[in-house]
C-alpha cells in the first residue's frame, strides 16, 4: 500500500527550512505558500528520506475567489504519497511556478490547466493551449464560465 | 544527445491561424445544411427514369463503397468491428480503407466532432472526388449527443458537410451500420448521373 | 560543392491512418530523421470535465465510458471508486470480485488491441489486428451478456454494479479463461518470432528508467523501462491483494519490451480471472444508494491500475447533487510526454512505431 | 554469347515469327498486340479479385462475395466506379508532370509483355536480348512513381517517391546479378530459349537466383515487406495520395500489371515458363503465375514492413553478396564441370543456399540506429 505520509510531520521537517511557508496542514493535505512552491518542491524531492521522484498527477480547482493547485507526489522508491496544495488568490492573473524542471510530467498537465483554467505557469518553455484553439475566448473550467457561452 | 531549445519550430504563427480558422467555419456554419438527395424521398413526383448507363454505374458505385479515414472517436471501434471477421464488411467490397481521400467515395463520420477537428473534416470532405457520400455514425455524429452541451463540440455533422444516411445509437452495433449502408446503397440505385445537370 | 538542404515540417494527422484517433504530430524532418516534434492534441476535446460539473454523480458514470472508450469497465470504477471514497458507500464482496473480473476482462481486451494496432504500424496489412480482433470479439460478448452493450458499458454503481451477472456468464467465462492462454502463446509466436518485427522493435524509442519516472509514464510503459510500479500491488485496492500474480517487468524501456509487457500481462490477467471465478462469492451485487447522492464536502481521489496506466479521479465535492470539479488523471495524456525525447533522432517509420507502442487512447487525452 | 550479340539486328527480331502463323508481320503485331493487352487486364482484374479473396482468407474472412458469383464482378465494379468518379487536379501541381506520371508508369509495363513467351511462339517478338529489354525497361516505371510524386506538390508524396528511386538503385543491382546465373546456365538472352532450356526447372539449379530474383522483384514492384513506396501507416498512400479517377486507375492497372509481369517472369525464368505435361501451355503458365502472386499474396498479408534503411542495408549487405556468390558458383560449374548432372547440382546447391542463409542470417544486422542531432 501506498502509504499517505501525515503532513503535520512533513509540515515540522519544512519549519526548520521555510518557516514561513506553511499555511494549513490539513489530515491528507499539506497547504504551502505559492512563493516558496518550486523551494519546497525540491527539498522534497532531492531529501534522501522523503525522495518524491513522481510527480502523480496536478490539478486545480476553482474556488470562486481563489485558485487551488493540486500536487500529488509519490516516491516510488520508498513508496509513501504526498499531497501538496498551494492557493492562487489573484483572480485577475494567477500565477504560479512551473515545475517542468523538477518533473517532465508536469509539462502537458500544466499546459491543460493553463488553457482550461487560465493559470500562468512561471517558467514553462512551451506554455500554450493544448486542447483548445488559439483564439478560443475565456477559459471553460472556471466557475464563473458558464455551461453554454459558447453556441 | 541535448537538444538545444525546448522545441526546434514553435510554430507559434501556424497555431493562430489554425484558430482563425476554426472561428471563421464556427461562425459560417450554425444552420444545419440540408441534404442534397432529399428529393430521392419523393421520387414519384420527379419520375425519375434510370438509364441503361446510369443502372451500370450505380451498380458499379454501389458495389465498390470505398471508405475514407475519418474516425474521431467511440463510433470508429464499431466500425471496424464491422470490419473484423465477423461482421466483415469486406463482403460487400468495403475493406478497402483509403488513407487518401482523393480516391474515397463514403465518409464514415465514425465519432463526436469538436470544432478544433472541423476544418479537417470539412477539408477531407472537400478533397474527396465526386461522387461522394457521407454516413453519420453514432448520436455524436447526428446530434452532438451526450456532449451536445459542451463548449467545444460541433452539434452534429450537417453544420460542416451534407450527411446523406443518419444511424443511431451509442455507438451504433456493427448490424446497424451495415443497415445504414444498405439503405445508402438503396439510395446511390436511384441516383441518375445523365440526367444530372448542375 | 554542398547541396542546399533543409528540414521540412510534415503534418501526421490528425487524421492519419496510424495515429489511433485524430492525433496530431507535427513534424520537422531531415529526410527520413525525425528531428524534432510536437505533439498536438485536443481534437477530441470534449470538455468532458465541465460537462461533469453540470449533472449529477450519477450520470456521470456514462460520461467516464467515453473516455478511454476501447477500455469503459476500467474507466467506470476509479469514478465510482472515488464517489464511494467521498460517500463512504460499503461495497458487497461479491461486487467487488465481479468489477475485478470485468476489469481484468477489459485489461486483456485493451492489450489485444494495443498488440494489433503495434502490429499494423508497422506495416503488417490488418493481419495480427484481424486476430487480435476476433479475441477481443468474444470477450466483447461477455460484456454484452452483462450489459448488453458492445463498447460502452456505463456497468458499474455507487456501492456495486447495475446487475449480476447471468446464470450463463460463469460457463462462458471458464471457457475463455481455459482458451485464452493458448491463444496468446500462439500470437506472441506468431509475432515475436518475425525477423522484421524484431528488427523493427528492438533498441528503437528507448525510455530510460529515470526519465519514464521523471515523466509521469505510468502503467505497461512504465514497467517496460523496468520500474516495478502497479497500483494494484503498491497501493492495492478492491480485493486484489487476494490474489496471487506477478508484475511483469522488463529493462531496457524499447518498443519490443512494452511489447512483452502487454502480452505477459495478459497471461497475468488470465491467472487473476481463474482466482477470482473460484473465489467468487454469492450474495447481494448492489448496495443500497440513494440515488440523489448528496456526498459530505470534501476531496477525494482514487486510482486504479487501467491498460493504460494509473487512471485516477479527483473528486471534490460541495454537498449537492453535483460534484464541484472531476479531474481525471488520464495516463494516455501523461503517456505522451515522454514521446519527444523517445521519437528524436529516429526515423519516420519508427516514429509511428513508437507512438503505437505508447498504446494511448485519444478519448481520454482530450477528454 | 558472342553469336548472339553480334546477329542482334531488328530484322532478325522480326523474322523470329513462327511459320504457320498467318499474315505478315504488322497484322500479327496489330492483333497479338490487342491481345496481349486484353490479356494483361483481365489477368490484373483475376489478380485484383485473387488477392482480396485470398487475403480474406488469410485474415480469418470471407473478402468480396456479393458482387457476381463468388464476388468475381468486385474488381470490374470497382474499375468502372474508379474510372467515372471525378479527376482531380491540384491547383499547385505541376500539370504536365502530374498529368504524363501515370502513363509513364503504365507503358513501360505493357512493352515488357512483349517479350513475355505466353507459350511457344506466342510473344509480339521474340527478341534475342529479351532479358536485357525486359531488365532495361521496367525500371523506368520509377520515373513515372517518380514524376507522381514531385508533381503531386504534396510532402507525403515526395517521400514515397524518394524511397521508390532507393529503393529501384538499390534492388536492380541483386536482381540483374541473379538473372545472369540463369542466362549462363541457358548461353542466351532470349526468353524463349531460356524456355526451352529449363529440363529441369531453374528453381532447383538456381535456388540462390531465385532467391535473390524473388525478393528483389517485391521490391522492384513495391510489395510487402519492401512496400515502403505506398506504407499506408507512415506516408498514406505514397506517390498516389494526390491521384483520383482515372489517373489512379491507371496507377492501379500499373502497379498489378508489375505484379502481373513479376510473376510471369518469375514462372518463364525459374518455373519452366509455360513448359509442363498434360494441359495446354497457357494454363500451365497461368497456373503458376497464381502459384507465385499466391506467395507474393501470403508475403504481404504476413510480414511488416522494414524501415528504409534496414532495407538498404537488405539489399546491400545481404543480397548481392548472395547474388555475386552465386554468380561466381554458377560461373565455376560451367567452367570446369560442365558435364556433371543436374541432381548432383540440385542438392549441392540447395545445400549451398542453406548454409549461406544460415551464416547470413547471423551475421546480418540490418541496424540502423538513432541519429544523433
Amino acid at each position: 500500500m501506498t502509504v499517505a505520509l501525515s503532513s503535520s510531520e512533513i509540515a515540522d521537517r519544512l519549519k526548520n527550512q521555510f518557516p514561513e511557508a506553511i499555511t494549513e496542514t490539513k489530515k491528507e493535505c499539506l497547504i504551502i505558500k505559492g512563493d516558496f512552491l518550486l523551494d519546497i518542491a525540491s527539498f522534497l524531492k532531492n531529501t534522501p528520506d522523503l525522495e518524491f521522484n513522481y510527480l502523480s498527477y496536478i490539478t486545480c480547482v476553482d474556488y470562486k475567489d481563489y485558485f487551488e493547485l493540486v500536487y500529488q507526489l509519490v516516491s516510488t522508491k520508498h513508496n509513501h504519497s504526498l499531497v501538496l496544495k498551494t492557493q492562487c488568490r489573484q483572480p485577475e492573473e494567477p500565477i504560479v511556478d512551473s515545475m517542468v524542471d523538477l518533473w517532465k510530467g508536469a509539462d502537458f498537465q500544466e499546459r491543460e490547466i493553463y488553457d482550461l483554467m487560465g493559470i500562468t505557469f512561471k517558467g514553462h518553455p512551451n506554455l500554450k493551449r493544448i486542447f483548445l484553439w488559439d483564439g478560443f475566448q475565456g477559459h471553460p473550467l472556471r466557475k464563473d464560465n458558464s455551461n453554454d457561452t459558447e453556441n | 544527445m541535448e537538444v538545444e531549445s525546448k522545441y526546434i519550430y514553435p510554430n507559434l504563427e501556424l497555431d493562430r491561424d489554425e484558430g482563425e480558422v476554426i472561428k471563421a467555419l464556427q461562425e459560417k456554419s450554425q444552420k444545419i445544411i440540408p441534404d442534397p438527395d432529399a428529393w430521392l424521398s419523393e421520387e414519384l413526383n420527379r419520375n425519375v427514369l434510370l438509364t441503361t448507363v446510369d443502372g451500370i454505374l450505380n451498380w458499379s458505385r454501389r458495389s465498390s463503397l470505398w471508405t475514407v479515414i475519418c474516425f474521431p472517436a467511440c463510433c470508429a471501434f464499431e466500425f471496424i468491428g464491422a470490419a473484423s471477421p465477423r461482421f466483415d464488411i469486406a463482403r460487400f467490397g468495403m475493406e478497402i480503407i483509403r488513407a487518401s481521400p482523393r480516391q474515397a467515395d463514403l465518409m464514415i463520420t465514425a465519432g463526436t466532432l469538436t470544432w478544433k477537428m472541423a476544418p479537417q473534416v470539412k477539408r477531407i470532405y472537400e478533397q474527396m472526388a465526386e461522387p461522394k457520400w457521407v454516413i453519420a455514425m453514432g448520436a455524436c455524429a447526428i446530434s452532438g449527443g451526450l456532449f451536445n452541451d459542451s463548449y467545444s463540440v460541433v452539434p452534429g455533422y450537417n453544420h460542416i458537410i451534407p450527411v446523406d444516411v443518419y444511424i443511431p445509437g451509442c455507438p451504433p452495433r456493427p448490424e446497424s451500420l451495415l443497415y445504414g449502408i444498405e439503405k445508402l446503397r438503396g439510395k446511390i440505385r436511384k441516383r441518375s448521373t445523365i440526367k444530372e445537370d448542375k | 560543392m554542398t547541396l542546399k538542404t533543409e528540414p521540412f515540417v510534415i503534418n501526421l494527422g490528425p487524421v492519419h491512418p496510424s495515429t489511433h484517433g485524430v492525433f496530431r504530430l507535427r513534424a520537422t524532418l531531415d529526410g527520413e530523421v525525425v528531428m524534432d516534434i510536437e505533439p498536438i492534441i485536443g481534437y477530441l476535446h470534449r470538455g468532458i470535465e465541465k460537462i461533469a460539473e453540470g449533472r449529477n454523480y450519477k450520470q456521470d458514470i456514462p460520461l467516464t465510458d467515453r473516455l478511454d472508450y476501447v477500455a469503459s469497465m476500467s474507466n467506470n470504477l476509479p469514478y465510482v471508486m472515488a464517489v464511494e471514497k467521498l460517500a463512504e458507500i460499503a461495497v458487497p464482496e461479491r461486487a467487488e470480485y465481479i468489477r475485478i473480473i470485468m476489469a481484468e476482462m477489459q485489461r486483456i481486451a485493451s492489450h489485444l488491441l494495443a498488440v494489433g494496432s503495434l502490429a499494423n504500424d508497422l506495416g503488417t496489412f490488418f493481419t495480427p489486428f484481424q486476430y487480435m480482433f476476433r479475441e477481443r470479439e468474444k470477450i466483447v460478448d461477455l460484456f454484452e451478456m452483462v450489459c448488453g452493450q458492445r463498447l460502452l458499458y456505463n456497468y458499474m454503481r455507487f456501492g456495486g454494479v447495475s446487475h449480476d451477472i447471468p446464470d450463463e456468464f460463469i460457463p462462458a467465462l471458464c471457457k475463455l479463461v481455459s482458451t485464452m492462454p493458448g491463444f496468446i502463446d500462439e500470437y506472441d509466436q506468431l509475432l515475436a518470432e518475425n525477423e522484421i518485427l524484431l528488427a523493427r522493435l528492438k533498441g528503437v524509442g528507448i525510455l530510460p528508467k529515470e526519465l519514464a519516472i521523471n515523466s509521469s509514464v505510468s502503467g505497461p510503459m512504465l514497467r517496460a523501462s523496468g520500474v516495478e510500479w502497479d497500483i494494484r500491488k503498491v497501493d492495492s485496492y478492491s480485493v486484489y491483494d487476494r490474489f496471487n500474480f506477478d508484475i511483469p517487468t522488463e529493462v531496457i524501456g524499447d518498443c519490443y519490451d512494452r511489447y512483452r509487457v502487454r502480452i505477459q500481462e495478459m497471461r497475468q490477467s488470465v491467472r487473476i480471472l481463474e482466482q477470482a471465478i473460484e473465489q467468487l462469492p454469492p450474495g447481494e451485487v448492489l448496495a443500497k444508494v440513494s440515488p440523489r447522492l448528496k456526498p459530505p464536502v470534501g476531496e477525494a481521489y482514487a486510482h486504479i491500475e487501467a491498460p493504460k496506466g494509473e487512471l485516477g479521479f479527483y473528486l471534490v465535492s460541495d454537498n449537492s447533487e453535483k460534484p464541484y470539479r472531476l479531474h481525471i488523471r488520464a495516463p494516455s495524456l501523461i503517456n505522451l510526454t515522454a514521446l519527444r525525447e523517445m521519437v528524436i533522432g529516429w526515423k519516420l517509420a519508427d516514429a509511428i512505431v513508437i507512438f503505437g507502442s505508447i498504446d494511448i487512447c485519444l478519448g481520454e487525452v482530450d477528454r | 554469347m558472342q553469336t548472339s550479340v553480334t546477329s542482334f539486328n531488328p530484322t532478325f527480331a522480326f523474322n523470329t515469327l513462327p511459320p504457320d502463323w498467318p499474315g505478315n508481320f504488322w497484322l500479327h503485331w496489330l492483333v497479338f498486340t490487342i491481345i496481349l493487352i486484353a490479356f494483361i487486364i483481365v489477368s490484373v482484374i483475376m489478380f485484383i479479385w485473387f488477392e482480396r479473396r485470398l487475403i480474406g482468407r488469410f485474415q480469418i474472412r470471407l473478402g468480396p462475395n456479393r458482387v457476381g458469383p463468388f464476388g468475381l464482378f468486385q474488381a470490374i465494379a470497382d474499375v468502372i466506379k474508379i474510372l467515372t468518379k471525378e479527376d482531380i487536379v491540384p491547383q499547385k501541381a505541376d500539370k504536365v508532370v502530374f498529368w504524363l506520371a501515370p502513363l509513364v508508369a503504365l507503358v513501360p509495363v505493357l512493352m515488357v509483355f512483349a517479350v513475355v513467351p505466353l507459350q511457344s511462339g506466342a510473344m509480339l517478338v521474340d527478341l534475342n536480348i529479351g532479358i536485357l529489354y525486359v531488365v532495361a525497361l521496367s525500371s523506368i516505371v520509377s520515373i513515372g512513381i517518380f514524376m507522381a510524386g514531385w508533381g503531386s506538390n504534396n510532402k507525403y508524396s515526395i517521400i514515397g517517391a524518394m524511397r521508390d528511386v532507393a529503393q529501384l538503385i538499390s534492388y536492380e543491382i541483386p536482381l540483374v546479378l541473379s538473372i545472369v546465373g540463369v542466362v549462363l546456365l541457358t548461353g542466351s538472352l532470349s526468353l524463349t530459349e531460356i524456355v526451352g532450356a529449363q529440363n529441369i526447372p531453374f528453381i532447383l539449379l538456381q535456388p540462390i537466383g531465385f532467391f535473390v530474383f524473388f525478393i528483389g522483384s517485391l521490391a522492384e514492384i513495391n510489395r510487402c515487406p519492401f512496400d515502403l513506396v505506398e506504407a499506408e501507416s507512415e506516408i498514406i498512400a505514397g506517390y498516389n495520395i494526390e491521384f483520383s479517377g482515372s489517373k489512379f486507375a491507371t496507377f492501379f492497372l500499373a502497379e498489378y500489371s508489375e505484379a502481373v509481369l513479376l510473376s510471369a517472369l518469375t514462372a518463364t525464368l525459374f518455373l519452366g515458363g509455360w513448359s509442363g505435361p498434360l494441359l495446354p501451355p497457357i494454363l500451365w503458365l497461368l497456373i503458376k503465375m497464381f502459384a507465385v502472386f499466391a506467395i507474393i499474396i501470403w508475403i504481404r498479408s504476413t510480414l511488416p514492413r522494414f524501415r528504409i534503411d534496414q532495407m538498404m542495408a537488405f539489399a546491400w549487405k545481404f543480397l548481392l553478396p548472395l547474388a555475386l556468390i552465386n554468380l561466381l558458383l554458377t560461373s565455376l560449374q560451367i567452367v570446369f564441370w560442365p558435364e556433371a548432372s543436374s541432381w548432383i547440382i540440385v542438392l549441392l546447391s540447395f545445400a549451398i543456399l542453406v548454409a549461406l542463409i544460415l551464416v547470413w542470417s547471423k551475421s546480418f544486422k540490418p541496424g540502423g540506429n538513432k541519429v544523433g542531432i
